[in-house]
């Protein structure tokens, strides 16, 4: 047991010192790699709290979309953004007081994690009672779906909201690539067959193990942007409808099977239990293909035009 | 109305939700009709909720018909059917006004902009779940920060950041307050939690409640939280302001106040000086900001800040036997009108003036006579001066707070009163001073529709001052 | 000490570093970053606290991958903020860091 | 028996916190990016052990997932990002931003 | 039983061949041979200890499933590896030689 607490103390360790690099060195690319490193280092750290679900999406999120989008910024800031900006820590004056509160802060959590009660309400047993109405077999599963489904189905709006977020602002220019070479689409033509074989895997174990919507999302669209790596996709830009319309039409399907219940029903996402297997498939299907573009888009999805006006406001 | 509509509050969380995705799925500047008759329809869904609860008192909704702590618990009792009815009757008309107001490269994604922040909205007022509302204030916050940046001028985009970066260290210290609690208690449901914290609260509680209030001071951008505020609303177009200012920052409040009543009743009277303090801090800073102003709508934005500070002020009144909890939510709906009107009227000002600074006002009592008079209704609701809805709050408030023995609280309401008269007599003067016409750009015409829109909000804030006890009636029984 | 219970203590760590780097850092992808570590942070106090007895508890992962999902949108959302904001000759040092009442043009 | 595999996956976490100090020494950005890539390769040992010693196969599937995606970042990196052969040290060297051997 | 021996071993060799790889990459005077190091890593490392792994694997498909880690770690370092040497040497880092220090 000894051996556990040293890897766990070992592990707490390192994820501190990269996220603390990540903030503190002078040097934006240093910075970015030691935020992937301390995503990595996350992943060891859900699979050690028994979250399988929770590492699965963080490392499909991190090696993938994520760190290609910071990485992306980082070239895009690289030029302006090193010099007299980025060397840490602001004036003295202003930030001792902050860093005093953040201290009283920090000593108050630890004093209050120090003794804590213990929970009065018995949750995953309640979970576990209610498993076999749910529809699946895996309890996470069941939770995201099921008991909570009403959460994800405003998450995915949230994720929508986004991407219209960045519509609105104006999309990023692309940039030219710096380097090409031949066997990165060789990669991409075997690899990206295996990441949707992975995808409809992950979709599909969702109902009995770890996996589902949002992890064979993320998978895929870490596919479509190393085909973008590649030179096989193109980026996408506004004027393509579907990538708009496939998106919300995940989204729409969610909703109308919300709605049809509350009309059958008589409650929101009240599955009858011998069909909540087959509706939760439903949903989480269309979810993947909706998430995937969704999430794809923040990386794929740039302007056409060459350098938009900012535009006067409040003229008709 | 029940049999033709049954379920109206869960409604009025998918109507939005809908029409925002269909609207999203037509694309750019599609989706207008979809939206004036989505908005329509939970107005309606917003009344007949509003007349089940006069009628039957809380309504809730089991989704997926799990029971608490195992599922999510949709409740509405007469606090949120306000909230969701001034939500509702002030997007309608500024969601007209939009129409006409907004450019095409403004318009393009405003409608399923609006649509999620509704729904998010919608789903706040209506959630009973902690973490059911961390999501909801993400929802929110990410729409306002697209809707801070329509247009996309440099400086909104700049506002939008640092709205977007402000209102996630917001959220995020919310979620660490419920992650606390979680750790506690093994659930998030508001009303099990309110049953389960009792004294001695442990201080893991004791740190999620301030960490929580905290998140919800720095979201409903209290004094010196409120930095974000100024130059996000200030520099969105007029309809978009008018939604921030009159509602959003509502939405947060309510959090904190459902929360303070509930879950955190037990424990956190003691420390009710410290929102009272710093609201009136926020009226006396926002008040002489708005009056030292330069451009006409950070002018409005400041007296948000200023007009946030009044909801704060209630605290220490709770418990004491008074209406705080009424006076409360009277002044925010008060604002709300009062708030909406005047930005639209602000809006038409400048584009009528051609101009951004106070200044390019002058003029408009001859051009614009609807705009002004809207303003300056809107001006009495926020001076509080009878009979306008502001008036009855804040007269409420000073007898409130006299009567409790708080007579600090009543100086600054009334001192924040006469400031606020400052601010709306500059404006009001300036429009009414004749300057050469050679000194100012050519006016631009302006519609009708857009003036009437303003005037009507401006209206109903002045007329909710002698239409109170409806709402009062609406108020009775909750929070006990 | 569980692991849950040394990971939530790791989760307060990486919150107040990512509060701290959202306040005080100057450039904005490092404000970025720091939201992000805030997220993660709360994410692991979250499970951790939840899972203190060793249990897994399903509640608090869904709710993670709930909030995993949320902070990503909001990631997106701020880096193409930032981007459009250095694009239009912002510096990347945030916008001013004078308060705005200070200038009302 | 899973005690010793329990001390490999420390032997390889210590590794990887060896690697942290390339990633924080650089001196390129390159070198950086090569530990990051080690601790992918490492990071996957780790999961497969894991899985073993807390018997939780689901582990091998992010084990597998890790490995799948291992390659996106250093691409990105290589292609989108470096663009400066020391960044930060020896800034405003010329440097070619288009190379197409590959063609 | 000879499997668990060999199991035992392969496990070993993939220790041993990761730290190799890690003092490669803290030892070596550049990229081009830190690249070096790396691989090892990569490869024999890892192919060691998912093989050792393997043999202990309770079924089938969780053998295959270890095994099939392999090539795709083997092949994203290959390519990571070439891409990111051919982007050293097009950014002008030459080659560290002996007589260099």
């Amino acid at each position: 047991m000894n051996a556990a607490l040293a890897f766990d103390t070992l592990l707490a360790l390192l994820l501190l010192w990269s996220a603390w690099q990540a903030l503190s060195t002078p040097k934006l690319d240093r910075a970015v790699i030691m935020f992937i490193v301390f995503g990595l280092l996350l992943t060891l750290v859900w699979s050690r709290l028994d979250a399988p679900d929770i590492a699965l999406a963080e490392a499909a999120l991190g090696a993938g979309l994520t760190g290609t989008l910071l990485l992306d910024a980082l070239a895009a800031f690289g030029q302006t953004g090193q010099g007299a900006g980025s060397t840490g820590f602001m004036t003295t004056i202003r930030r001792f007081p902050t860093i005093l509160v953040l201290l009283v802060l920090l000593a108050a959590l630890l004093a209050a994690l120090s003794n804590l009660p213990l929970p009065t309400v018995n949750l995953p047993a309640m979970v576990a009672q209610q498993m076999p109405d749910s529809g699946v077999s895996h309890p996470v599963t069941a939770v995201l779906l099921n008991f909570r489904g009403y959460d994800t189905l405003l998450e995915v709006a949230v994720l929508m909201l986004a991407l219209l977020g960045i519509l609105t602002v104006g999309l990023p220019v692309e940039r030219p690539l710096l380097s090409r070479n031949l066997l990165v689409p060789i990669l991409a033509r075997y690899a990206v067959p295996l990441m949707t074989l992975a995808a409809i895997y992950l979709l599909w174990a969702g109902s009995h193990r770890p996996g589902g919507a949002f992890q064979a999302a993320a998978v895929l669209a870490a596919g479509v942007v190393l085909l973008n790596l590649a030179q096989v996709q193109p980026r996408w830009i506004p004027g393509q409808h579907w990538i708009r319309q496939l998106i919300s039409a995940g989204f729409l399907l969610f909703l109308c099977i919300a709605a049809l219940l509350l009309m059958l029903n008589g409650g929101l996402l009240h599955y009858p239990p011998d069909q909540a297997g087959l509706l939760i498939l439903l949903i989480e299907s269309g979810l993947t293909v909706s998430l995937a573009i969704n999430l794809a888009a923040f990386y794929l999805l740039r302007s056409d035009r060459p350098e938009p006006l900012p535009n006067q406001e409040d003229t008709p | 109305m029940t049999e033709l509509l049954p379920n109206p509050l869960v409604w009025l969380i998918l109507l939005p939700l809908g029409w925002a995705a269909l609207a999203f799925w037509l694309g750019p500047g599609r989706g207008r009709i979809l939206a004036l008759s989505g908005i329509t329809l939970q107005l309606l869904a917003a009344l007949s909720l509003a007349a089940d609860i006069l009628h039957h008192g809380t309504v809730t909704h089991l989704v997926g018909g799990w029971q608490e702590p195992l599922g999510i618990l949709l409740v509405s009792d007469g606090l949120s059917a306000v909230m969701l009815l001034l939500t509702q009757a002030v997007t309608l008309p500024v969601a007209i006004y939009a129409c006409q107001y907004l450019n095409r490269e403004n318009r393009r994604w405003f409608w399923p902009l609006t649509g999620f922040l509704l729904a998010g909205m919608n789903a706040l007022y209506l959630s009973g779940d902690l973490f059911n509302l961390y999501v909801t204030l993400e929802l929110i916050g990410l729409a306002a920060v697209g809707l801070v940046a329509v247009g996309g001028r440099s400086e909104q985009v700049a506002a939008a950041l640092r709205y977007l970066l402000a209102s996630l260290a917001g959220s995020g210290c919310f979620l660490l307050g419920v992650a606390l609690l979680y750790g506690c208690y093994g659930t998030v449901s508001s009303r099990l939690l309110a049953e389960l914290i009792n004294v001695p609260t442990p201080p893991a509680v004791w740190l999620a409640a301030v960490l929580i209030c905290a998140g919800l001071f720095l979201k409903t951008a209290l004094f010196p939280l409120h930095f974000w505020l100024p130059p996000a609303h200030g520099g969105a177009p007029a309809p978009i302001s008018a939604l921030l200012s009159a509602l959003v920052v509502k939405a947060s409040f309510y959090v904190l106040l459902r929360l303070w009543l509930g879950p955190f009743a037990g424990f956190i009277a003691p420390l009710a000086w410290l929102p009272a303090l710093l609201g009136s801090l926020a009226i006396l800073w926002g008040s002489w900001q708005a009056i030292r102003a330069d451009r006409l709508k950070m002018l409005v934005a400041y007296s948000t800040v200023a007009q946030l500070g009044y909801l704060f002020l209630v605290f220490p009144l709770f418990g004491t036997g008074s209406m705080a909890l009424q006076v409360g939510v009277l002044q925010a709906v008060a604002h709300g009108l009062a708030k909406a009107a005047m930005f639209l009227a602000a809006g038409l000002l400048i584009k009528a003036g051609g101009s951004e600074r106070v200044a390019g006002v002058s003029h408009a009592a001859n051009q614009l006579p609807v705009t002004l008079f809207a303003f300056a209704l809107a001006g009495i609701s926020l001076m509080g001066l009878p009979p306008s809805g502001g008036f009855l709050a804040k007269w409420l408030l000073i007898d409130a707070a006299l009567a409790a023995g708080q007579v600090w609280i009543a100086v600054v309401a009334i001192s924040g009163g006469l400031l606020a008269s400052v601010y709306v007599f500059r404006v009001l003067l300036l429009a009414f001073r004749d300057t050469e016409e050679g000194d100012r750009p050519r006016p631009q015409p302006v519609a009708a529709g857009m003036e009437w829109t303003a005037f009507t909000l401006a209206v109903a804030g002045v007329g909710l001052g002698l239409a109170a006890m409806p709402l009062f009636r609406l108020l009775e029984g909750v929070g006990r | 000490m569980s692991s849950g219970l040394l990971f939530a203590v790791v989760g307060c760590l990486l919150f107040v570093m990512g509060l701290g780097g959202i306040i005080l850092l100057d450039h904005l992808l490092r404000r970025i970053l720091a939201f992000n570590l805030l997220g993660s942070g709360i994410f692991l106090v979250l499970v951790g606290l939840a899972q203190r007895s060793g249990r897994p508890d399903p509640v608090p992962q869904a709710m993670v991958l709930t909030g995993i999902v949320v902070s990503v949108a909001a990631t997106a959302l701020a880096l193409a903020l930032a981007r459009r904001h250095q694009a239009a000759g912002g510096n990347t040092g945030q916008t001013d860091r004078t308060s705005p009442e200070e200038r009302h043009d | 028996m899973i005690g010793s595999e329990l001390l490999l996956a420390l032997l390889l976490l210590v590794n990887l916190g060896a690697a942290l100090i390339r990633a924080a020494q650089g001196p390129t950005a390159a070198d950086r990016m090569l530990a990051a890539l080690l601790f992918g390769s490492t990071g996957v040992g780790i999961l497969v052990l894991l899985a073993v010693i807390q018997q939780t196969p689901a582990l091998i599937d992010v084990a597998l997932t890790l490995a799948l995606l291992a390659a996106i970042s250093g691409i990105a990196f290589a292609q989108r990002a470096w663009s400066q052969a020391v960044l930060g040290r020896r800034r405003g060297t010329a440097t070619k931003t288009e190379d197409n051997d590959a063609a | 039983m000879l499997l668990d021996l060999a199991s035992n071993l392969l496990l070993l060799a993939g220790g041993f061949f990761f730290c190799a790889g890690t003092v490669g990459l803290l030892r070596f005077p550049d990229v081009y041979t830190r690249l070096h190091a790396l691989a090892k890593a990569d490869n024999l490392g890892l192919g060691c200890l998912l093989a050792g792994l393997a043999l202990k694997a309770d079924s089938l498909v969780q053998a295959i499933k270890l095994l099939a880690i392999w090539p795709l770690v083997l092949v994203a370092s290959a390519v990571v590896g070439y891409a990111i040497a051919h982007r050293a040497d097009r950014l002008g880092i030459t080659p560290w030689q002996r007589d260099d220090r």
